[in-house]
């Protein structure tokens, strides 16, 4: 329509993006020609204060890392730190885990859902998920003491454990979820006008995500197996043969779109659901915790020399928890990489060519929590990052490195 | 789209899901509204209630308190200050992350968390913490 | 003129300015039906101009300051700055670092504080309820 | 392939290019499943033949990201590999840790191989001051009041000089 | 010279209350779609509400603005959006203004507020409210082609039912209801007609699936987005005004039936009951072309909907003119 182009930054403060970002689109009439994306808007320099605090201290931290995923992140940390100083958590705290995690997992999903309607301006979906929703963050209360901020695990365990008394609840809200869920597929997976914004729109092609190194439900509506709660045994999760989902289970095809990735949330909420309800029915009795006494445990913490890694699945896919102790209060080291830092690179091929309206769901589509990404990464004034990644994908093709890879 | 349609137009006809706290609509006169329920003319509507294990609030019992100043050392948001003046604990409710870590620590439970979350003030100073207060809930 | 129809149709702008996410979703949560902030004539606006209330999360990272000094004064007269949550009112557990600029009473002036790490939502409407009950202080005193 | 034949192939492969090769497995649930993590060192010269011999043993191998601390005399940057992923149980958490001298850090990078690497080595050369061979010159991207603070470093360039406690309004040197 | 202020007060009088009636409209809309999501929802009167505080507020010009066009428009929005009301039959009386035009005119006219809209938009500088701006003209050229098919429809049909008249005035389309002219093949015409009418409501009322120009979450409220103060507020009340003046427009050409004509009711109170009956049916076509419509669907992309107006909704309409014809002429 128009020949010169217009810039439209979106973010830091877009309405769209609840948090900052800055992703500039360049368009070509409504197409989007180019893009940039900056970051560094919410850099706290959490992997820094860590550096200056006790391990407990920093749990809390971790735990601040992001407000959404406040359950995966304690939980990489306490692995990584348990895996430097060969601790053996309970069995049963393993367990509780893995229930905690799950019903994360679940919130985090229903929010990305009505997060994925608002974007496409369906508000009403908004409000219905969002009211789903609120039931497993009364039971997260009911158990933990707060709806959003956990605060539940410790090093060596978990600070409360779930009581039979407590049971009754945690089930009845299973009940509800089994209910509503078939709603929740009707209305997400069979509506006209949500198909019609999100089929074949934002595709990632499986070699892309390889070479992009992507995560999570990004990676598997790509078609790429990767879950590590399948694939790498922690919490749990050792007993519980997860499978990893792809949207080829529901739809017998694989198109790596923003309609994929849809899918493969809402089948993870069925999955969260089953494990929920298996954990409580197998955990064992026992202690919740290695060492209950928190002085004596920052005593021990303080002789720990070595240094250990985790990898957890959280709901936006691949976690990762580095530490390095070396018998002091504070930590040596601490690298944490959130999944999405991992996936942001992803948005650049699935925003090529898509028209400005797409850009919002498709960036929501990977379900975007810059809070993780930005505590360590900083950005790009320019148009830098992506010029670079599309050469370099170039000089791969030319490579043809992939051999198991391609579709 | 079918099955959304027909769930809200369904939902025309039922009672709405929210919680109609304090209020249903703005009160006329908030400040005349709160000096009746003070004389128990009026009531405000509850919050949705606050689950036995909430994490609310801190209370301090300085009478069961030995001063060892664990709760100060572990506090990772830097709430908790010694008052050497007045020998005793000081908690600020504008850095606290309600972590309850202190209340774990504290050998002899001088700390505990109350289910008080309506804590939002025109002075972030406001929520020192300065006297014991009876904990509310029974449970 | 008074301050009645202001008191009853306060739009909302939020700005994060370096939060964990935490308050940012319970800001939302309080959109949605079980709290409902639209019967108070509460609406959440995208942009700055349209704003009364100014709904900040965040200890203010570097890169936001100078955004938020933007915002604030792209929002027109009379307005009320809240502060959501602990981080943005003090610098919460993020209270040494060296990328914060905050806290964010350092930067623009504050007018309610909502302690939480994150507060409900609840108590998000009850420093709305407090943000009323200033306004009709303000009017009682002209 | 399950895990503990995965990693002697791997030993095998890269037996003349890394040292200190170590399987620490730790066990998990009640069925004792055993997670394998394997660690290694290699040399600044070498490490880009590991990774180029990574694609040899596992068709597309994840990075997952790079760590980075300054050790005091060396700056150590750890690159963490998801190997023999997508098979139950059985993935290999490796790491690999290349030791770079404080006055000279300098590496190649692994861009060409791995495009999503990309963000990961900026980081580090944000953070730790390290010269990235081959990664196209960015600009700082912390804040520009920033330049020449490479946060994590534990020596004069470090960010204490900068840093400041929110909850008194101070510089933290100061304490 | 009295005739003229007759008219001149009575239009003044029309204004007020559809003023007021527009923003009760927009009042019960919100509420219902507040419902409909199991909500409480804002009270009825918060439209009012809000415009007083809209007129409390600082008015900010953008730097970047030209001022005066910036300023001008949202006014000429509304005076706009209200002087179409002057044109259409309100409950069975006839329009005030009947005699100064007839039903292409008022087409046009209804088309002035989304161009002050957008020429506003323009003028404000910013490239969300540029974005906004194209979107609703390409928009407005895509229903715009329905509307006109429907008006030459009836004004065909009339022109052969009632050859003395002028086919295309109002008091001649109102004079009896166009169901009453048409054979089976036209009756399913005009019901795809009314249908294709419909369908352009959300469009037309800046409404989901169609609020494209205002998208939210692409481009920050996009046209409004530097508006603030007074300006906003009468952009908000054209937005209403608009809303009633076409869903009036419906009822007229589509739902002409009064009450008093249906049912026996006292001669002192048809007036009321009349103008009563046609607020509701108002509501009825609203609700069903907008509010319902509104709740249940996500936005659509400008060339989803530009597509979805040409082919399927203008298609509708031209088979509605083609039965229609086939009635007339056999
Ligand atoms: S309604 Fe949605 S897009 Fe709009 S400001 Fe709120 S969260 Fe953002
Ligand atoms: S002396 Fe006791 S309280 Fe103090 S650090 Fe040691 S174990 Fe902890
Ligand atoms: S992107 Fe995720 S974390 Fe961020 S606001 Fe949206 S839902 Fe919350
Ligand atoms: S991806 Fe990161 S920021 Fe987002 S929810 Fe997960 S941990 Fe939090
Ligand atoms: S609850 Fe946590 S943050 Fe609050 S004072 Fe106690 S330890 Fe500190
Ligand atoms: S830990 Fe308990 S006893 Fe010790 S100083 Fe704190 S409150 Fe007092
Ligand atoms: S029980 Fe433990 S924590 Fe408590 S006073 Fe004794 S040694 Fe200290
Ligand atoms: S106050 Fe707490 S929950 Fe809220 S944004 Fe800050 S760290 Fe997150």
């Amino acid at each position: 329509m128009k020949k010169n182009r217009v810039q439209i930054p979106i973010g830091p403060i877009h309405p769209a993006l609840k948090e900052p970002i800055q992703i500039e689109v360049e368009l070509k009439g409504e197409h989007v020609e180019n893009v940039s994306i900056t970051l560094g808007h919410v850099h706290r320099g959490i992997e820094w204060i860590g550096l200056r605090r006790n391990p407990v201290q920093t749990l809390a931290l971790a735990e601040r890392v992001c407000g959404i995923c406040n359950i995966v992140h304690p939980l990489a940390f306490c692995t990584a730190i348990e895996n430097a100083a060969n601790i053996k958590v309970p069995e049963r705290a393993e367990y509780l885990r893995v229930i905690y995690a799950e019903l994360e997992r679940i919130h985090s999903h229903l929010l990305f859902l009505g997060v994925a309607a608002h974007e496409l301006g369906f508000d009403s979906i908004l409000h219905y998920t969002w009211l789903v929703r609120e039931k497993v963050l009364d039971v997260i209360e009911y158990l933990t003491g707060n709806r959003i901020t956990k605060a539940i695990l410790m090093i060596g365990g978990v600070r409360r454990d779930i009581t039979e008394k407590q049971m009754p609840k945690v089930r009845e809200a299973l009940e509800y979820y089994e209910k509503v869920y078939k709603k929740l597929c009707d209305v997400f997976l069979d509506d006209p006008t949500i198909n019609a914004r999100t089929r074949d729109i934002g595709v990632l092609t499986k070699k892309q995500a390889l070479q992009l190194c992507a995560v999570g439900p990004t990676a598997r509506a790509s078609g790429i197996k990767k879950d590590i709660r399948q694939d790498f045994p922690y919490a749990a999760y050792a007993d519980l043969d997860v499978e990893a989902i792809t949207p080829d289970v529901l739809l017998n095809e694989i198109r790596g779109d923003t309609f994929d990735r849809v899918v493969v949330r809402v089948l993870e909420i069925k999955q969260s659901l089953e494990l929920i309800d298996r954990c409580l029915k197998e955990m064992p009795d026992g202690p919740i915790l290695y060492e209950p006494m928190l002085q004596r445990l920052l005593v021990q913490l303080r002789q720990v020399a070595g240094e250990g890694v985790a990898l957890v699945e959280a709901p936006r896919g691949e976690l990762i928890h580095y530490i390095r102790m070396e018998k002091s209060e504070a930590p040596l080291a601490w690298k944490i990489r959130a999944p999405t830092y991992a996936n942001l690179s992803s948005i650049v091929p699935m925003l090529e060519g898509c028209e400005l309206a797409d850009v919002p769901i498709v960036v929501a589509s990977i379900d975007p929590c810059i809070a993780c990404a930005n505590r360590a990464i900083i950005a790009d004034k320019n148009a830098v990052l992506d010029q670079e990644k599309l050469h370099a994908l170039s000089v791969n093709k030319t490579r043809a490195l992939l051999k198991g890879g391609s579709k | 789209m079918l099955s959304a349609a027909k769930e809200l137009f369904k939902q025309l006809f039922k009672k709405p899901a929210t919680n109609p706290f304090p209020t249903k609509r703005v009160p006329k006169n908030v400040s005349e509204l709160l000096e009746k329920v003070k004389r128990g003319e009026a009531k405000i509507n509850r919050p949705i209630e606050t689950p036995p294990r909430f994490r609310g609030r801190l209370i301090y019992h300085e009478d069961k308190c030995i001063r060892c100043k664990q709760c100060v050392r572990i506090c990772p948001a830097n709430a908790l200050e010694f008052d050497a003046e007045h020998n005793r604990i000081k908690h600020y409710v504008s850095r606290c992350t309600f972590c309850g870590l202190c209340v774990d620590i504290c050998p002899v439970k001088a700390l505990e968390q109350s289910d008080e979350f309506l804590l939002a003030d025109y002075n972030k100073d406001a929520g020192f913490l300065e006297a014991k207060k009876e904990k509310k809930k029974t449970q | 003129m008074g301050l009645g129809a202001f008191k009853r149709s306060l739009w909302v702008f939020h700005l994060n300015t370096g939060s964990c996410n935490g308050c940012d979703i319970e800001i939302i949560a309080a959109l949605t039906p079980r709290y409902d902030v639209e019967r108070f004539g509460i609406k959440l606006v995208g942009s700055p101009r349209h704003a009364d209330v100014l709904l900040i999360t965040g200890p203010v990272t570097r890169m936001m300051k100078d955004r938020l000094l933007r915002v604030y004064n792209q929002t027109p007269d009379p307005k009320v700055v809240v502060v959501v949550g602990n981080c943005g009112a003090t610098g919460g557990v993020f209270y040494e670092s060296y990328n914060l600029e905050g806290p964010v009473d350092r930067l623009i002036p504050v007018d309610i504080y909502v302690p939480g790490c994150p507060p409900r939502p609840e108590a998000i409407i009850d420093a709305i309820a407090k943000a009323w009950a200033k306004l009709e202080a303000m009017e009682a005193k002209k | 392939m399950n895990a503990e034949k995965f990693i002697g192939n791997l030993k095998k492969e890269l037996a003349d290019l890394v040292s200190d090769f170590r399987v620490v497995t730790t066990e998990h649930g009640i069925s004792n499943r055993k997670a394998y993590r394997v660690w290694a060192d290699t040399s600044a010269e070498n490490f880009k033949n590991v990774v180029k011999k990574l694609f040899k043993i596992q068709p597309y191998p994840h990075f997952s990201v790079s760590s980075g601390f300054d050790a005091g005399s060396t700056i150590e940057i750890l690159l963490h590999f998801a190997l023999n992923y997508a098979k139950p149980h059985n993935l290999v958490l490796f790491t690999l840790r290349v030791k770079l001298p404080k006055e000279n850090p300098k590496m190649e990078t692994i861009t060409d191989l791995i495009p999503g690497a990309l963000i990961a080595e900026k980081e580090k050369r944000e953070f730790l001051g390290i010269e990235i061979e081959g990664l196209p010159a960015g600009h700082m991207f912390l804040d520009e009041s920033l330049a020449g603070v490479f946060p994590w470093r534990r020596d004069e360039k470090g960010a204490n000089k900068i840093a400041k406690n929110l909850h008194k309004g101070e510089p933290i040197e100061k304490e | 010279m009295i005739e003229l202020l007759y008219l001149a007060a009575s239009s003044f009088l029309l204004i007020c209350v559809a003023l007021f009636i527009a923003l009760v409209f927009n009042g019960i809309e919100r509420k219902l779609i507040a419902r409909m999501q199991a909500r409480i929802g804002p009270p009825i009167i918060q439209p009012f509400i809000d415009i007083k505080k809209l007129f409390m507020k600082e008015n900010i010009v953008p730097d970047s603005a030209i001022p005066w066009l910036f300023n001008s428009m949202p006014a000429v929005a509304l005076a706009s959006s209200l002087i179409v009301l002057l044109y259409i039959p309100f409950a069975g009386m006839p329009a005030l203004l009947q005699n100064y035009g007839d039903l292409i005119l008022v087409l046009y006219v209804l088309l002035l507020p989304s161009l002050a809209l957008a020429i506003g938009a323009f003028a404000s500088g910013s490239s969300f409210a540029g974005i906004g701006a194209q979107r609703e003209v390409v928009l407005m050229m895509s229903y715009e082609f329905v509307l006109s098919v429907v008006a030459i429809s009836l004004a065909w049909l009339f022109s052969l039912c009632c050859p003395q008249a002028n086919a295309f005035a109002f008091s001649t389309i109102t004079s009896k209801p166009a169901w009453l002219l048409v054979g089976g093949a036209g009756f399913l015409g005009l019901i795809l007609l009314f249908i294709s009418s419909l369908a352009v409501m959300p469009a037309k009322a800046g409404k989901l699936p169609a609020d494209i120009g205002e998208a939210k979450t692409e481009i920050a409220e996009g046209v409004l987005v530097e508006y603030s103060g007074r300006n906003l507020a009468l952009l908000y009340m054209a937005q209403a005004v608009r809303v009633l003046a076409f869903a009036s427009l419906i009822v007229a050409l589509f739902l002409p039936w009064n009450l008093s004509s249906l049912i026996a009711i006292p001669e002192q109170l048809s007036m009321l009951a009349d103008f009563l009956f046609f607020l509701v049916k108002v509501f009825m076509v609203m609700f069903a072309s907008s509010i319902f419509v509104s709740a249940v669907t996500a936005r659509l992309k400008v060339d989803q909907a530009a597509r979805f107006y040409i082919i399927v909704v203008f298609l509708l309409s031209l088979l509605g003119l083609l039965l229609i014809g086939i009635d007339i002429l056999m």
